[in-house]
């Protein structure tokens, strides 16, 4: 890791440490929008990390990005971060300066259809299950103009919100659009099924890393609370149950944060369809593992508002739907491996560690 | 071994009829929308007027002698009503712990008085009670319970709080178990009473406790110099431990510890059948066939709990396997189908799944810990 | 249970505890057939138990039937009873009397050819994974005779037996007919399909219940080793994590017998698929969980050949692949639900404990 | 948490074409007839031939000094064989203990002599070690062994018994950890010693504890007034207790905690493609997953060894899991492939299944239990 890196990511450390408090998720889950916990985010850069510095980003690479993203996940940061750091980066994707206000994305089959009425365009469509739909400013949609798959970022004032939430308390709403008409500064022609692959990579691998940062907080908690409570007269942890579970988080968690890595630095190398895949099922498989134990190790106080835990836990259970489940990505890899029929299984998993497939 | 080993009961006729009988009525009050079912009802489902409308059916108290309101059916007909109301999840959060303890503990040691004044009340579904157990500080170590009662002109005045208290916030009374002698550090389980307390008496405070998911289930309770009339006193002072341990094996291997996620695995299944997804539906049949072996378990403690026998290592069994196929219920379903689980969601499968998850991890927690009961377990079949 | 079923029970597990002892398995395994426990079984009337006294059984139902069968799987008893016994039933429904030597069958789909020449019949054919091949005398099979499915009882003396075995160190060969002249006391024609399925069931039944027996015994193990072993100076049982693997088997062994023997009352009712399904299903997922952790809890001197353990979980680990395994059940059942598509699941799991369907 | 988290390996060029060399020379070999393929065959793989062939590439003792026989090659490049090895199943018991083990203890604490003496032999696959270290009546608890010692002129008398040692059949020396002083009850790791036994010696007494299977992998190995030289002690007198202990990080955290049965999975996923059954496919890349995660935990530890770092909590974690993957893939790939797992069948699935589910109880005892694990990765983590 590079000193610059060292330096966002202890910068971004405190900043959360500071300001995104427990109390603080409490209220938004509430429904309360932190302003001001964005603007700081946004002053200092975080929005628009990894969009090069050339078109009006911060600079910095994915590696940075991503660990950042691990950090919101520790804190349960309840910002459309990823969201909004994807938009951005698929924007850049096609040459546009990055935006300094909250974004969300819907890269899926849906029938928005988009028409362009003089000066103006006309929006008529559903998206379901849009995160952060009623505190984002835009949205970036793919929708059907002149029988074109089209991408554009919509202005989010005129859609009408169903307002839903995910197990995590975070917005999951349905966005409708009722024949709006909007200006738009862009519209892009894309290939579908690239931009909707590629989406479905950058929001898998974010997912991956932020699970991963709960996880990691979620074994900081057991650990603290097995060591401060006390059973049966003695510190909890000296329970040989206790300890059995704790070594089994901090297992899961190393696994974790080692294939979400991996992933990182194969997406920063260009190279990364099976190393997310990989790291989405694993992490996945490891939130459902870590929940229930870290659960039992704090008994009763575990499951209180009052605790912390929850707010770790909710996000591990929900974030294992979002951008693919374990069967999913099993799937993904199932077929990459049928479709290289003369590979054996070990050639598959020392692909990028041998010279050439070995025949 | 053998003694481990447990009966396979059929059911009468009579039974299988009175079965029907429930069923009918349920799914009748389901349609008119009387409730929407639930994933752990009998936690979450609080509604008295229904219960209210089961009292009218008789199906409180159903076991109890019919001098005090009940109908003197067998704990086996109970046990079907228990059954039929948690598959279908309708609400009888109200008037549970009444039902499954307080009204048991009032036959059993209660005052004639006692009996007359409470049992018509619970058993017509309008009088909802409250277990006063577990302490701030106490964890799965009752026995370290400080709240305590000193005896005064008349009564006792009580001082001390419990906590998890399940319903109190929406409950008459409660039966708080308490020291009524000073903590003997060599027998702690000595000189422990159970007293009954109106929850509106000057001087109990009610905290409810947020569950994870935001929704009140629990509560502390406060007691700060709560007078207790010496009438309020159930059994005999000085044995509230044993009277409070022989409640337990009641509520271990009852079905609230197997089906608290059926309406899930009822759901998941109706949509595996309507996709005609054998290869699904296959995985999901594991989960049935799991749920009919502990189905198989738990009517044959109840078979011998009516028989008098000694089930406390079955029931302790049933209720560590119980709750962990409660839990693995969500945990398969959700690989089985794609979808967002939200508790505000209009597709059923997606409620069922959040409330199932959001709960589980209370399943295997709640009335001693399964790390506890599986302790209980190993040091009565060491011992045996 | 009756008096008469107690005093079958009894005297059968006294005859085992004498004469089945842990060095007798052994010396089978070795291939020694242990002709003196079987005449003891033979004249205790143990190999035609459930045949009717009419023709020539001992009598007794199927429960006392199965409830020796879970003895043979506690004392790990190195003989086909389980086969014999099976054989002689499916005999006994042709109206046949029972024979008294070791029998095997083998009522699966295969190639045999049955021809009559003459005042005999020439048998050309493989039969594969037939248990105890080598040591049964005769065979019951289905074979093709003028294309006709028919059954037959075929003797073993003039077949060609390739030898091999499952975990457990139980013959499982494979037997070849090379254009074999014998005679036939009888050849039954029979609806293959109906008899295949009720073997399978009896098949299926049979292991479950000694499995069952065989999950009682780890458990006692189990129990009697965390009392006697020491380790760190105190009994292994005073160990937390000792303790919750032995709840953990005690519940997995409670769990199989209950449902076994519910699947014995119910084959002993004549309505019982669905339950035997159940039985296997159950039984052979706790196999594999109480094979697991009764090892963990012997430590090294379980997985010596001195000890007494692995005659019990090589049999789990073998038998569990025995008439089906657990995707084959689950299988049966969710056809039987897809093909009552109108029941819900709770009528089905309700079903012989309701009236009739409520609708 | 921090300390925890492991560095991502990354493979240089030299290195990959290193591994493709060792692959080709072992598929060639296979094909030839060389061996067969099996699971778990670093216990059960017993072939001096082959462990001479593997001599003659340099491929044992392959980081040590020129001076000794050895290449000075990487632990990398050493990890990188032995991955291969165990990939495809090879049979490396013969010299396993004195590669991995004995050679690195000699080097770290052994006198030039020894090194001179044995390391050449190692390293061309012909001299073969065993480790002494469980006792019959210590179970996980190591500190109680009671094999002693006694200093006498020119060297020790040694008296007592070990067990579990794998391979001391086979083997031409043993290491054993004894003690050299009297048991002090209030510090008992002290005063032990490691001394080096020649198997032939009178008085070594090796007997062959027989596997669940009827193989034999491990033996009882009794020492009755064993004659050791002054010349034989490994390192400092007295210091065997962290010499030992040393050791076993390096064990614990390898290939071989990952890939015991990898050619089952291998083989499975091998038939899954022929049958393009991707439902089941699916299943079994589940695992693949989870072994390319302990690949990646496993290879960060091994970095850090290289780089002096303390691992000791993080190999325990590898061993952990990954011999608990070990055994997954045996139960998991028998419901994904129908067979009669038989060690004398003729198809290739089923003797892997059956020498994995046999071999599987052995994977999570073996140096230390997963219990023993957890508990030094817990005690670790709570002290930190």
């Amino acid at each position: 890791m590079s000193e610059m890196h060292e330096l966002i990511i202890d910068s971004t450390t405190k900043i959360l440490k500071d300001k995104c408090t427990k109390e603080l998720v409490d209220t938004v889950e509430k429904g309360v929008w932190p302003e001001d916990l964005w603007n700081v985010l946004v002053e200092s850069g975080i929005t628009t990390i990894a969009v090069p510095d050339s078109i009006g980003g911060t600079g910095g690479d994915y590696i940075d990005a991503f660990h950042i993203l691990r950090l919101a996940g520790k804190f349960s940061l309840p910002l459309p971060l990823a969201e909004t750091l994807i938009t951005n980066w698929l924007l850049a994707d096609q040459g546009e300066s990055p935006l300094f206000e909250p974004l969300t994305f819907s890269m899926k089959d849906n029938t928005l259809e988009i028409e362009q009425v003089e000066e103006a365009y006309l929006v008529n469509g559903t998206i379901e299950n849009v995160p952060w739909g009623r505190f984002a400013n835009k949205i970036l949609v793919i929708g059907q103009m002149n029988n074109q798959n089209t991408m554009a970022l919509l202005p989010l004032e005129k859609a009408e919100i169903q307002q839903s939430s995910n197990l995590a308390g975070e917005p999951m709403d349905t966005v409708i659009f009722d024949q709006v008409k909007m200006d738009l500064d862009n519209t892009y022609q894309i290939d579908k099924d690239q931009i909707m692959k590629k989406t479905m990579l950058l929001g898998a691998l974010a997912k991956a890393v932020m699970m991963s940062g709960a996880l990691e907080k979620a074994l900081d908690l057991s650990i603290q609370y097995a060591k401060e409570r006390e059973q049966f007269g003695r510190p909890l942890f000296k329970l040989q149950v206790i300890q059995q579970y704790i070594a089994t988080i901090a297992g899961e968690t190393v696994a974790s944060l080692t294939i979400s890595n991996k992933a990182i630095s194969a997406f920063e190398q260009g190279s990364y369809e099976e190393e997310v895949a990989n790291a989405k099922l694993k992490v996945n498989e490891s939130a459902g593992i870590v929940s229930e134990i870290a659960h039992q190790v704090h008994g009763a106080i575990g499951v209180t508002h009052e605790h912390q835990l929850h707010q770790l836990t909710r996000r591990l259970w929900s974030w294992r739907e979002d951008f693919g489940d374990e069967n999913h990505w099993a799937e993904q890899l199932a077929n990459r491996v049928l479709n290289n029929c003369s590979q054996s299984l070990w050639e598959f998993i020392t692909r990028s560690e041998q010279k050439e497939p070995v025949k | 071994m053998n003694k481990l080993e447990l009966p396979i009961f059929d059911f009468t006729e009579e039974q299988k009829v009175f079965r029907n009988e429930v069923r009918s009525f349920l799914q009748e009050e389901k349609e008119k929308g009387t409730f929407e079912s639930k994933c752990d009802s009998w936690l979450s489902g609080y509604d008295p007027a229904f219960s209210e409308k089961l009292g009218q059916k008789g199906w409180i108290g159903m076991t109890w002698p019919k001098e005090y309101g009940g109908t003197e059916r067998s704990a086996i007909e109970r046990y079907i009503v228990i059954e039929e109301l948690l598959a279908i999840g309708a609400p009888v959060a109200a008037h549970w712990f009444a039902d499954r303890q307080t009204g048991p503990l009032f036959l059993r040691f209660g005052t004639e008085k006692q009996k007359q004044e409470f049992l018509p009340k619970i058993v017509k579904g309008k009088c909802y009670f409250s277990i006063g157990l577990s302490e701030p500080n106490s964890g799965s170590d009752l026995a370290s319970i400080s709240t305590r009662a000193e005896k005064v002109e008349g009564g006792w005045i009580l001082n001390g709080a419990k906590t998890w208290t399940s319903g109190a916030h929406q409950s008459h009374y409660l039966v708080v178990l308490c020291r009524t002698e000073k903590k003997d550090p060599k027998n702690r389980h000595k000189g422990m009473s159970q007293l009954l307390v109106d929850i509106s008496s000057p001087g109990v405070t009610v905290r409810p406790i947020k569950f994870l998911t935001g929704e009140e289930h629990f509560n502390e309770v406060f007691f700060e110099n709560v007078y207790i009339t010496e009438g309020n006193l159930i059994g005999t002072e000085g044995n509230g431990w044993e009277q409070s341990m022989a409640e337990l094996a009641y509520e271990r291997s009852g079905p609230e510890r197997i089906l608290s996620t059926f309406p899930l695995l009822e759901e998941l299944v109706r949509l595996l059948k309507e996709n005609k997804d054998t290869d699904r539906l296959k995985e999901a049949m594991k989960l049935v066939t799991s749920l009919i072996s502990l189905r198989l378990m738990s009517l044959g403690v109840a078979k011998y709990l009516e028989e008098g026998k000694d089930v406390g290592i079955s029931a302790a069994l049933v209720k560590d396997l119980g709750t962990k196929f409660e839990r693995n219920v969500a945990e398969i379903a959700r690989l089985l189908v794609s979808s967002v689980p939200s508790v505000e969601s209009d597709i059923e499968i997606e409620r069922y799944l959040a409330q199932s998850i959001l709960h589980a991890p209370g399943f295997t927690l709640r009335g001693g810990t399964n790390e506890i009961l599986r302790g209980i377990v190993a040091k009565g079949m060491v011992a045996g």
